[in-house]
């Protein structure tokens, strides 16, 4: 393992009822990189998320990631509780005494609604909600699904800027993303 | 010790999972003696029955939504990347829920078989027999649970109701042998015992089965 | 034309000032009437032969008894209201109502249990009346946490108001039990049609207590939907100027 | 017709849905002799209070999930903008579900009560009797889960339950006219009277209670 | 109503809770023309496609539709049993004996997909089996709720293309995107 790697993968592959999804992967993420996973639908982006994450397990190869490693992940499911109001569901997070949950309940505009339930709330309100758990990480390597799917301009604007400021705070970022986007980030193409 | 506040917190936010099932046990003790004639002998002839059932009843309700819901919104994949013990997690899962329901339901247990049959001797055990015999249907069920997960199967149902009969059928027995003064000490161990085997194996069995449905 | 008249009748406004207006003069006299009543009822009237003191407790029991029926049945007139004129003021009757429907429910079985022990020697039966009654307060806890489960008003007073009309059909129920089936449970003894089968000496001092009671629970409702109006147009501008 | 091919089709590929409750209600049945001491007229007595709650209890859970699904998937939305009809839509609905569980329950009901009491003349008209109050108990569920479509069965039990009591008076008061041979046939026709009122005006109130669930 | 206005919206304005979402929009939609709603998250673009299907009413103002409207609707939810494989998903939309089904599941590429569950599929994938409903609908207005979330290039260039000729075809379309897009159409601003 060197110095700063967060995680490194060796040769992975990837197999599902025998059609190969992916195959020999190898990569490394350090902190303050970012790396943006593409491919079509269906080419195994979120399923290679989820073996970075240790959810699924590769066919073959190995994933070593650093002792220090602590992950902050959001995928394509918000992981929100729909019938909660916003208020609870920070709660639940966690994050209700979050120093900097004020500045960005702010940021995203969301605070009038603290008590409307999720459910009511626009597809891209939900979005940045839990994009919350994103903003208010204690983590040093950020998984990202899609994090820009339903944004409007000005949110995208702001969480680019986010995700970059963690960079230069040496965090690693990897993020798979259908939209452009402008962060500054190694390509990782899946082609099946 | 984390995990247990922040279970404690859901359960609290979301009443309608621990208030319900309460509620629904309630509901049948209710409807028990609307569907007798109302002689007071004949409503206790079949009053534990009811009671057991209601129990067991209230304890499917409570669980059958313990994983679906987490499964389905994302919350379970967040729960395993973070927790370093799933298992230790589910148990204390299950502990929450049997403190938020379970007890609730022994207490009216022993309340309403004190108010149908006015004998405390009698109606005094079954606060812990149903103290005990909700966990151990509370741990059935969520195995049960575990394995239909995301299916539209009854996998859940079949595999669990050869479990919970036996545990119905000691519950019977246990009820004779406390109405006839017999033996009645023995039923509670056997219970127990029971009891202590399954809240150790089956977190560990459902931490698996989750994980495999994850993959 | 009928729909605008109860549409500015019914204005939340004009009820906010006719409900200031009136609101003492009710509470004063309802007051009076109760409390007169059951001076009455409890100092000047004889022990019953039967039931020896006990039966003193009906002034509390019955009026609480009808009123816990009678206040479901104006929300369901509230409700039906709401749904075919949208009248806004009647949705927020419905939910003003609830809880205190609950309460007198709630009254009423304390009462009956209480008054139960030296008349039946016992506190609780499955008797169809009683049973009924239990059941309309569950009903009652139902829409009030039916009505909280939303936080879209609009909506929650939809789906009170269908509730409320379907759940009707208990009202009927309760009052025909006591005729369907033999039970402990008294039948009526005051109805409209016959003459009533109560001692007038007992007779006089119940009704006044029935209509001091009623009197006070229409000031509580109107106290409570002064609240509710309150909670739901505060960004009105006339709320404001209002508060 | 299409409406209830379609309805078919998604109940054949989700057994659990009326697979589940067809088991509950058997195991409900199967766990009542096992709690009581097997003397046969002491079986008898609780038997029919068991066997109606069985009924609420199963009927309740089939009807669980009724709505939820397609509210949370979106295709509920889809169902009222282009159904012209769609009262009649969840009436047709209610009646699936009540061919797929109503009736093997009622079946299931009928013979189940001739195991227990051994009498044919007794036996038989519980099948009609459970027949009709399955229905009843499936539409005053549906309008209950209507009501608290995304929040949970809970509130709807409790929505519902009162009124869903009546019923089960009546079905205890009717059992004791049959078993003394009294004026049996009024409470069967109370029951379809009531029936025949609710399966119209229930489809009415939800369909509805349902679009003010969308807007 | 003028010859080809599939729908006139005149003069709608929409409250919740007392908060005006919308103010005295009218607009009308005629074959052969697109109309882009466009604004923040939470400015109430899908709220307004809603009133327009007819599932919402409008606090004030009304909708005229032609008698011949017939609306093919795609909001942000799929509409989709999760737990059925894409075939009996195809058999419930009653689109099993279409006869441009195969057409188009060879465009989309999702044919070998046919008895996998939904669940089981990328989310892009599950997006495009739900653009089926719209590639085979028969319907002279299509509205469509962010169509263009989370499909690759490829996708998006062919529904563009699709959406195009349905527009040449005398279909109507009003639909909401975050995301750029190249569909001639009017343009509609929420701001609140
Ligand atoms: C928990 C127990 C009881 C409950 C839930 C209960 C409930 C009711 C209800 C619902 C009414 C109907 C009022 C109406 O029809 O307008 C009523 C009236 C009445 N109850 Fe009770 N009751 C209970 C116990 C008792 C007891 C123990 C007595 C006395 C022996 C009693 C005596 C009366 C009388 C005299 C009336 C007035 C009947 C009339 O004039 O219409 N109740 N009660
Ligand atoms: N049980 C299964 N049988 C066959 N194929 C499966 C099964 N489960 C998953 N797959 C396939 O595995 C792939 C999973 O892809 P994944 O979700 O990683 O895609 P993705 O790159 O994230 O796509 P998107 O951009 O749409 O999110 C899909 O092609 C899916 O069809
Ligand atoms: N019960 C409620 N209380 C308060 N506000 C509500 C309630 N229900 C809905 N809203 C608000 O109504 C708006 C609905 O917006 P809508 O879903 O139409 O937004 P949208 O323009 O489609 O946004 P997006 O781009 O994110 O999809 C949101 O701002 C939401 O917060
Ligand atoms: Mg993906
Ligand atoms: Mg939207």
């Amino acid at each position: 393992m060197t110095d700063n790697s967060l995680i490194i993968a060796n040769n992975i592959s990837y197999k599902i009822n025998e059609n190969k999804l992916f195959h020999n992967l190898s990569f490394d993420i350090k902190g303050g990189r970012a790396l943006h996973i593409k491919g079509k639908n269906g080419s195994g982006k979120s399923t290679l998320l989820r073996i970075i994450l240790g959810i699924t397990d590769p066919t073959k190869g190995s994933i070593n990631s650093a002792a220090s490693l602590q992950i902050c992940y959001l995928g394509h499911k918000n992981a929100l509780k729909n019938y909660l109001t916003m208020r609870d569901n920070i709660h639940l997070l966690q994050l209700n005494n979050h120093i900097k949950l004020n500045k960005y309940l702010d940021l995203i505009g969301l605070k009038k609604h603290l008590d409307v339930t999720v459910s009511s709330l626009s597809f891209g309100q939900q979005k940045k909600l839990a994009l919350l758990r994103v903003f208010l990480n204690s983590s040093n390597l950020l998984i990202l699904d899609e994090p820009f799917v339903g944004l409007d301009d000005d949110t995208h604007e702001q969480l680019t800027q986010f995700l970059s400021n963690e960079l230069i705070e040496g965090k690693g970022l990897i993020f798979t993303s259908h939209i452009p986007c402008q962060i500054k980030s190694d390509l990782l193409e899946l082609n099946n | 010790m984390e995990i247990l506040k922040i279970e404690f917190l859901k359960l609290r936010k979301k009443t309608r999972i621990w208030l319900g099932p309460i509620l629904v046990f309630w509901l049948i003790m209710i409807a028990y003696p609307l569907t007798v004639e109302l002689l007071q002998d004949r409503l206790q002839i079949g009053f534990f029955s009811v009671l057991w059932i209601a129990i067991l009843i209230s304890m499917m309700l409570a669980t059958e939504d313990i994983f679906t819901e987490d499964y389905n919104d994302g919350s379970l994949e967040q729960t395993i990347i973070q927790e370093s013990s799933f298992q230790v997690g589910i148990g204390l899962k299950v502990f929450v829920y049997w403190f938020l329901i379970g007890i609730p339901v022994s207490l009216l247990s022993f309340i309403f078989s004190f108010g149908t049959t006015q004998n405390f001797e009698l109606s005094l055990p079954i606060f812990p027999l149903s103290l005990i015999s909700s966990y151990i249907f509370l741990n059935i069920f969520v195995l049960g649970n575990s394995l239909s997960l995301n299916k539209g199967s009854v996998l859940g149902a079949l595999v669990t109701m050869p479990i919970a009969l036996p545990v119905l059928i000691v519950l019977g027995k246990g009820m004779t042998a406390l109405q006839f003064d017999i033996n009645f000490e023995s039923f509670i161990l056997l219970l127990l015992g029971s009891l202590s085997i399954i809240i150790v194996l089956i977190p560990i069995v459902v931490s698996y089965i989750i994980k495999a449905h994850l993959e | 034309m009928i729909k605008k008249f109860i549409h500015q009748f019914a204005s939340p406004k004009t009820f906010l000032l006719q409900v200031e207006r009136s609101y003492s003069f009710i509470f004063f006299t309802s007051l009076c009437i109760y409390v007169f009543s059951i001076v009455w009822g409890l100092l000047f009237t004889p022990e019953d032969f039967v039931q020896g003191n006990s039966y003193r407790i009906m002034y509390l029991h019955v009026p609480a008894s009808f009123l816990s029926q009678s206040l479901y049945i104006a929300m369901a007139v509230s409700s039906v209201t709401y749904l075919i004129w949208r009248v806004k003021l009647a949705a927020y009757l419905v939910i003003a109502i609830a809880p205190i429907g609950a309460m007198t429910t709630f009254i009423a079985l304390i009462s009956g249990s209480i008054w139960g022990i030296p008349t039946w020697g016992t506190w609780w039966q499955w008797d169809a009346r009683i049973t009924s009654t239990l059941i309309l307060f569950i009903m009652y806890l139902g829409l009030i946490s039916l009505h909280n489960s939303f936080s879209n008003y609009e909506k929650a007073d939809k789906l009170l108001s269908w509730l409320v009309i379907v759940g009707a059909v208990n009202i009927p129920i309760i009052k025909k039990s006591v005729d369907w089936w033999s039970t402990l449970h008294q039948s009526a003894s005051i109805t409209l049609t016959e003459k009533p089968s109560i001692d007038p000496v007992m007779l006089y001092p119940l009704i006044g207590a029935i209509i001091g009671f009623f009197g006070l629970i229409v000031c509580l409702i109107l106290m409570s939907s002064k609240n509710q109006i309150f909670i739901r147009e505060k960004n009105k501008s006339w709320v404001k100027d209002y508060v």
